[in-house]
């Protein structure tokens, strides 16, 4: 309750001192509030609070989600702070909006109802459409476009598959929900397991599992840098730990969605490796990578939540970090915001040996080498899945990281070939950018030679029995 | 009423529609010879006189030109929404009406003397009403001609401003009531005395809206003929520039109704007249037949008096002083009804007219809210690049 | 009057969802795409108002009060997006949006 | 019910359309611009301050009609509905003030 | 000490880029000779003994390191040809710091990989292990390396992630507690499932072997490297597949790899005179080499997947020792492309330019080729002895490979070395100061462990009695 009331009233002073501040105070009083929010946090931690009869619920899953949402949304603020300007977005209301959104999905992640769920998913949705659109650019607003008009398809589909379940269960609540999930009447099964396919569906949409992904790309790459991490990381997680809530609590009994889940993360990892493996723009690399890794972390989803549970959570982190820092890296290396052509990378290491060797290393975090975090984090996707019995999908998406090494290693490896031409790259003053990017890099190391600093806070299996609540 | 009689009853309320219906033509149709009639005779000269006695005819003769003139059809127009438009206004405002009961139940031959009831009346009623905003902005638009289009624009703007206004005034009073249906408002003012007293307040707000909403003066920019010639009715002729015409004044009557039954007791006539003539406050159409005859009276009267305001000044009136005046009203009912709801109700309706008294007090100071010419140059302005609301 | 299964509100609510669903996936045009959703939106509100009175249950009727909001705003943003895209191109169907490819 | 009401304000419409006369149009039948030829399409882009006031009300009106259900059941709520209220309105009129600063209400 | 051991050398290649750059040299090469004196001290006390503390304990993931005798003999001719190769590198290249770095880095994971004791650990080294390769690659390499960039690491992943798959499974159906060698050894994977994991495992180390199908990576991997030859060294090194299996194979395995032995051994000797065949033609030292070392770890993998003490023995002394004068042949084609500024077969007439050069070429062939006297003959006898007990007609053809290996050796050395120089070529000067270092050392540590070759037997010989004898006596 109290960080959502925190960053709930950091976005209304942004919105207000927007007017007196100059937009770095603004950025600057944000992320104080994000940091506020975070300590509240910690200090909820193991209380399992709970407010508004159950709506709301501080349990250790909600506040490890939201501490990884707050990471996220510093790190794209820290970026904001120095690239918004090139990037055209130097608006007060960028920093209240990218608050609003952190608000929605903090609500998602504390959510123990559908309902609360839903606010929180559509102000995080809304908040996103307009930051997408917010540059002044035909690029910016083409990209919204999209977002906005498949977000909305989702935010719908997604809507009528909660009509659904509360008819066949009577109830929003997620513990309502297991309870009369538990036992199921015959009549009422149908339309409950109709209901968790569109649920399903309008997740699908959030997350860009692969047949609803298709604004992905153009969204990630066509959207500025900072938005474009802000939208593949943060909403991103906030879309997973709704999934979490729904599909690991409370449907977890429902019958038939882990079966279309297990296609659609089929077809995610396939589609969103693939489809990577042939693009020449770094920046639209990067969201092709994100559909990839949205598959593994479905994977994670599909597993029995007291395995898969803890997995996801550590992975949501590792890919916050990593993906993080690789924008970062780009936002402040890039002279437009189309980001970089692969061949813009080569020889990057003898121009910005410090900033290709960060890259180097998000990429290969994201890759999933070892000892980065990258890797302990597909690592705990594939194990929860296996032990959930999915071998033949763990097999498909284990090839899939082959063929996601291939296309992270191409840029990472170009970075590191000689070449003569002079250096493309943005040469202004970037500290805070760096500092994000160094967050990324640090924590993705650190988090992959002592991954129990994060995996053994939320690895206990007890706190995931009662995902739905109590 | 039994199931097995539906259909008798579904006939009584057809019945009943078209009662109402042809009454409010009526109504309308002399409305228009009154008003006239009036506003002459306020300017001192004579009006219609001619066509029957004492003009009464009038009405009458302008209908059989509008039925027998022709009907353009403009060539730009788009036909379907075109012709569409004037039948949404003017069936929203007909249906509005039927709503509002004029008599106690059972008291129209044993019938309920209203069309269609709600439990949520007002909510309905206001929601009815706003639907006409359609009719006027499709007709504007459809029109495809410039002067139409803007004149549509500018009264759908204006409408929609002013609905809100109207909607945040009545809160107080449904807060006081606690219920949203007719009944129950005109039964609560039946023991608690009228709500014009406690919310006199709200009335204030709710009387300006509602001459906005139904585009008369002092707020008819719409159809200035000034600016943009008339506005969005500048395509129509014949009938379907008269069935505009129609929705607007079968708007005034819904809104004089409403006034009086939201806050001057509705059906119900003055409780003391009892004691002269038993029963004589319960006697249906009568009372509200009086209370509406005053205020469209009251509507003509301010057509006659105040000057039209600017469309600048006109948004600026509702969206800063009515909006937040009404918003305040809320307020500060609702502070006193959770903290103060023992100390009976009269207090309320002082703090109400401490306010209006304040309100007019200080109206130099309110008028610069609203008046003033925000005229700021370009240069000023924080550079175009600071997107509003996502332009 | 007699009452109406909650069946045939579902059924009807359905039907709306996948009328929304077509002109979603045949229609071209931004502001078409949207009024399906919009529609959709609808089908779902539906179908709480209806499963709400099956269950007796005020909670389907709040939620209801709570999609349209979401209606709305979603309403508001997308025409200002729509807005600002038309704009620039004197277009919004969707197939001209194609600069960013890939 | 509500339906045949305004069923028989369109019927009525409806009648009297068709009674009146359709005699030939006009090829003059173009758009009024005070005498002018028409220039252009009637269906211009209008004002981008239009789009924002419908955007505004569809939010206050949302606003407004959150408070319905709140304004019919507020005696029976009490103080909580009373702070309930309070809240609401101060996010509102975080959005008033933002658009109030922003100069959306200015109509030059 | 272990820790030291192991992570010495990470370390240093991280504070190698705060070290000035003109110190740099000495402090990579400080840094890997005080890795290789740990190793040496390790030897005097006799390895290293077991240490395990629980990594992600939830899981199940152990930090379990050991140095026994086979860990300790890899480990310190990984030490020994890691200095060897900063040496070179220090020479060779200019401003060398981040080559110095990759090498160290690289040497970390090869000790990680052979000091693990639990696979997850095991994993992560083998993976660590593959960066540094990729960078030298990618930092070094010629200009078609971007298309053996991709093999090289497209093959490795596509074994390794199929390797983590059977990693996780052995765990789950074994029903073992943790990752950690022994708990999995107490908790074996039976039947036809033992079978597939072993699949699954196999296929990470058969890349990595590299056996025949799988070797496509490995001469584009070679020949697309700096010239110098310092990143083959290491490339040489990080050929542990046969290592893996031995480790973990063998024990968590055993019945999989007896019924798949018959294929395994045949496809091993065939690589190895597949290999042998190919290199005859090719006349690209680096290339040449490549397939020589291919051809070599044909014959390693015979001895393991042979099963037999004897040849397993020798299959791990190869595998030791073929790093050594393979790594020392890459330096001294390095060398050669330093002098004429080509790595053809073709050059001619260097022995009489550069006599010590040629010599010290020759010796080290020899070894390559297995000439009794010599390293590798100990190891290539050992295993065709053993896998002639197992099945004589395979052993027939490995031991046909050695012939090969003579005549591909033989004529590529002669074409180089003794054919005429044609006129008008560089004049290639002979070994200076430290290049007798470079070549000398292994060529030393050949003859020497050739003749003498007790002492390494004596830290493989326990090990693997141990290991045959926990499989119920051996075969």
């Amino acid at each position: 309750m109290l960080p959502i009331l925190i960053t709930l009233l950091g976005a209304i002073a942004a919105t207000l001192l927007g007017f007196f501040l100059p937009r770095r105070a603004i950025t600057v009083i944000s992320m104080v509030t994000l940091v506020l929010s975070g300590v509240s946090m910690v200090t909820l931690w193991n209380g399992g609070l709970t407010s508004f009869n159950g709506s709301l619920q501080a349990d250790n899953v909600a506040l490890s989600i939201g501490l990884i949402i707050l990471l996220g949304s510093l790190m794209t603020l820290l970026v904001s702070f120095d690239t918004a300007a090139r990037a055209k977005l130097a608006f007060p209301e960028f920093d209240a909006l990218l608050l609003y959104a952190v608000t929605g999905t903090l609500l998602i992640a504390f959510s123990g109802d559908l309902v609360t769920m839903l606010i929180g998913l559509e102000v995080m949705s809304l908040s996103g459409y307009v930051i997408a659109t917010l540059q002044n650019s035909r690029r910016a607003e083409e990209a919204g476009m999209k977002y906005f008009l498949l977000g909305a398809v989702g935010s719908a589909t997604l809507i009528y598959g909660i009509a659904l379940v509360y008819g066949a269960t009577g109830t929003f609540s997620y513990v309502g929900i297991r309870d009369a999930t538990a036992g199921l009447q015959v009549e009422n099964i149908s339309l409950l397991v109709v209901g968790a396919l569109l649920l399903l569906c309008g997740f699908g949409f959030k997350v860009a599992l692969a047949p609803f992904h298709q604004w992905t790309p153009d969204l990630y790459s066509g959207a500025p840098t900072v938005v474009g991490l802000f939208l593949s990381t943060v909403v991103k997680v906030a879309a997973f730990a709704g999934m979490l809530r729904v599909f690991g609590g409370a449907m977890q009994n429902v019958p038939a969605w882990a079966s279309v889940m297990q296609i659609l993360i089929i077809a995610t990892i396939v589609i969103g490796n693939l489809g990577a493996l042939f693009q020449t723009n770094f920046k639209r690399l990067m969201a092709y990578s994100a559909v990839a890794h949205t598959g593994f972390l479905a994977l994670a989803l599909l597993a029995n939540p007291a395995t898969g549970g803890p997995a996801l959570t550590y992975y949501l982190l590792v890919y916050t970090l990593m993906t993080a820092g690789a924008f970062a890296v780009l936002a402040a290396l890039q002279r437009t915001e189309e980001g970089f052509s692969l061949d813009d990378m080569r020889g990057l290491f003898y121009r910005h040996p410090a900033y290709a060797v960060a890259l180097a290393v998000c990429l290969a975090s994201l890759a999933g080498l070892p000892p980065f975090a990258g890797f302990m984090g597909k690592y705990l996707a594939f194990q929860a899945a296996f032990q959930a019995g999915y071998v033949g999908l763990t097999l498909i998406a284990a090839m899939g990281s082959v063929a996601a090494l291939i296309y992270y290693l191409r840029p990472a490896m170009l970075m590191f070939m000689h070449d003569r031409t002079p250096a493309r790259e943005y040469p202004g003053e970037r500290t805070p950018t760096t500092a994000a990017v160094v967050l990324g890099v640090v924590g993705v190391t650190v988090l992959g030679v002592l991954p129990n600093l994060a995996y053994g806070l939320v690895a206990n299996p007890a706190i995931w029995t009662v995902l739905a609540g109590r | 009423m039994p199931d097995t009689a539906w259909w008798l009853d579904l006939l009584w309320t057809v019945v009943k529609g078209v009662l109402v219906a042809l009454a409010l033509l009526t109504t309308f149709a002399y409305m228009t010879l009154i008003e006239r009639r009036l506003l002459a005779r306020m300017q001192i000269r004579w009006g219609p006189n001619r066509v029957g006695p004492m003009g009464l005819l009038q009405p009458l003769a302008d209908a059989i030109k509008s039925i027998f003139k022709e009907d353009l059809r403009i060539t730009k127009a788009d036909q379907l929404v075109y012709t569409l438009a004037p039948l949404i206004a003017i069936t929203c405002a007909l249906t509005a009406f039927g709503g509002i009961p004029a008599g106690p139940a059972g008291s129209f031959f044993g019938l309920n003397p209203w069309v269609y009831s709600l439990d949520v009346g007002v909510i309905g009623l206001l929601a009815i009403t706003s639907m006409g905003v359609y009719g006027i902005f499709l007709g504007g638009w459809a029109s495809g001609s410039k002067y139409p289009l803007l004149g549509g624009l500018r009264s759908a703007a204006q409408i929609i401003s002013y609905e809100l206004g109207m909607g945040l005034s009545i809160l107080g009073l449904l807060m006081l009531v606690g219920s949203a249906s007719f009944q129950s408002i005109i039964g609560w003012q039946a023991t608690n005395g009228w709500l014009i007293v406690f919310q006199v307040f709200a009335f204030a707000t709710f009387l300006v809206s509602s001459f906005a909403e139904v585009n008369r003066t002092p707020f008819d920019l719409p159809e200035a003929e000034q600016e943009l010639v008339a506005g969005y009715l500048t395509e129509y002729s014949a009938i379907k520039w008269a069935l505009f015409q129609m929705a607007e004044y079968v708007n005034m009557i819904t809104a004089s109704a409403l006034m009086a039954t939201l806050f001057f007791g509705g059906y119900k006539g003055p409780v003391f007249l009892d004691g002269l003539i038993p029963g004589i406050s319960n006697w249906p159409f009568i009372w509200l037949i009086l209370k509406i005859a005053f205020f469209l009276f009251l509507f003509i009267w301010v057509r006659a008096t105040l000057p039209r305001l600017r469309y600048d000044q006109l948004m600026r009136f509702g969206w800063k002083l009515i909006f937040p005046l009404s918003l305040a009203n809320t307020v500060i009912t609702g502070f006193y009804l959770t903290y103060f709801r023992g100390a009976g109700l009269w207090p309320l309706g002082i703090l109400g007219l401490i306010g209006l008294v304040l309100l007019i007090v200080m109206s130099d100071r309110a008028r610069r809210l609203w008046n003033t010419p925000t005229h700021r140059p370009d240069a000023e302005r924080p550079a175009a690049s600071r997107p509003v609301g996502g332009d | 009057m007699a009452e109406v299964p909650t069946a045939y509100y579902i059924a009807l609510s359905g039907i709306l969802f996948a009328l929304g669903m077509i002109g979603v996936l045949t229609r071209r045009t931004a502001v078409m795409v949207f009024l399906s959703v919009e529609l959709m939106l609808n089908a779902a509100n539906l179908s709480l108002v209806a499963f709400a009175r099956a269950w007796g249950d005020l909670v389907g009727q709040t939620a209801v009060f709570i999609v349209m909001t979401l209606a709305a705003a979603e309403v508001a943003i997308g025409l200002a997006i729509i807005v600002a895209i038309f704009r620039k191109r004197e277009t919004t169907n969707v197939d001209d949006l194609a600069s960013l490819k890939g | 019910m509500l339906l045949i009401a305004g069923g028989i304000g369109v019927l009525a419409v409806v009648v009297s359309i068709l009674l009146g006369p359709k005699k030939p149009s006009f090829s003059k039948l173009m758009p009024y611009e005070s005498g002018n030829d028409p220039e252009g399409t009637g269906r211009e882009r209008f004002p981008v301050h239009f789009y924002l006031v419908a955007m505004l009300f569809i939010v206050f009106d949302i606003e407004t009609a959150f408070f319905y259900p709140l304004a019919v059941a507020y005696q029976k709520v009490g103080a909580f509905a009373f702070w309930e209220m309070i809240t609401f309105l101060i996010l509102v009129l975080v959005g008033y003030f933002y658009i109030l600063k922003k100069g959306v209400l200015e109509w030059n | 000490m272990i820790h030291f051991f192991i992570f010495l050398p990470v370390l240093a290649s991280l504070l190698i880029f705060l070290v000035p750059v003109r110190w740099r040299e000495e402090f990579a090469g400080a840094a890997a000779g005080l890795t290789l004196a740990g190793g040496l001290w390790s030897w005097s006390v006799g390895g290293l003994s077991y240490y395990s503390v629980p990594w992600i304990p939830a899981l199940g993931v152990t930090y379990s390191v050991q140095m026994d005798g086979v860990s300790l003999l890899l480990g310190i001719v990984t030490a020994f040809m890691t200095l060897i190769a900063i040496i070179y590198a220090g020479k060779r290249i200019p401003n060398p710091g981040t080559m110095l770095s990759l090498i160290l880095m690289m040497e970390t994971g090869l000790l990680g990989i052979y000091a693990a004791r639990d696979l997850v650990l095991f994993y992560v080294f083998f993976e660590d292990a593959l960066i540094p390769a990729l960078l030298m690659l990618a930092i070094y390499g010629k200009a078609n390396r971007m298309a053996a960039l991709v093999k090289f690491a497209a093959y490795t992943l596509f074994g390794s992630l199929l390797m983590l798959i059977s990693i996780i499974g052995l765990k789950y159906y074994g029903g073992s507690p943790t990752f950690a060698l022994v708990d999995l050894q107490a908790h074996p994977v039976t039947g036809t499932l033992q079978t597939w994991l072993f699949l699954g495992f196999l296929a990470a180390m058969a890349v990595k072997l590299p056996l025949f199908p799988m070797h496509a990576w490995l001469p584009d991997f070679h020949a697309q490297n700096h010239d110098s030859g310092v990143a083959d060294v290491m490339g040489t090194l990080y050929k542990v597949g046969a290592y893996g299996l031995f480790r973990f194979a063998v024990v968590l395995f055993p019945d999989a790899m007896l019924e798949l032995r018959p294929i395994l051994m045949g496809l091993a000797a065939f690589t190895a005179l597949y290999a042998a065949w190919i290199a005859f033609s090719q006349t690209d030292w680096k290339r040449l080499l490549a397939y020589a070392g291919l051809s070599h770890m044909g014959f390693v993998g015979l001895g393991i997947f042979s099963m037999n003490e004897t040849a397993m023995i020798g299959a791990l002394f190869l595998l030791a020792f073929q790093n050594i004068y393979t790594g020392a042949l890459f330096l001294a084609a390095g060398m050669l492309q330093e002098r004429v500024g080509s790595l053809s077969t073709k050059v001619g007439g260097i022995m009489t330019q550069a006599g010590a050069l040629s010599g010290m070429t020759m010796t080290l062939w020899f070894a390559s080729i297995g000439v009794p006297g010599l390293v590798g003959f100990v190891g290539e006898f050992s295993i065709l002895l053993g896998a002639y007990q197992v099945s004589p007609w395979l052993a027939f053809i490995a031991g046909l490979t050695t012939i090969a290996a003579a005549a591909y050796g033989l004529t590529a050395f002669q074409t180089t070395y003794w054919q005429v120089r044609p006129a008008g070529a560089v004049l290639a000067h002979d070994l200076r100061d430290l290049d007798w270092l470079i070549l000398g050392a292994p060529i030393a540590v050949s003859i020497f462990f050739g003749v003498y070759s007790g002492p390494a037997l004596a830290l493989v010989q326990p090990v693997v009695r141990t290991w045959m004898a926990g499989l119920g006596g051996g075969l």
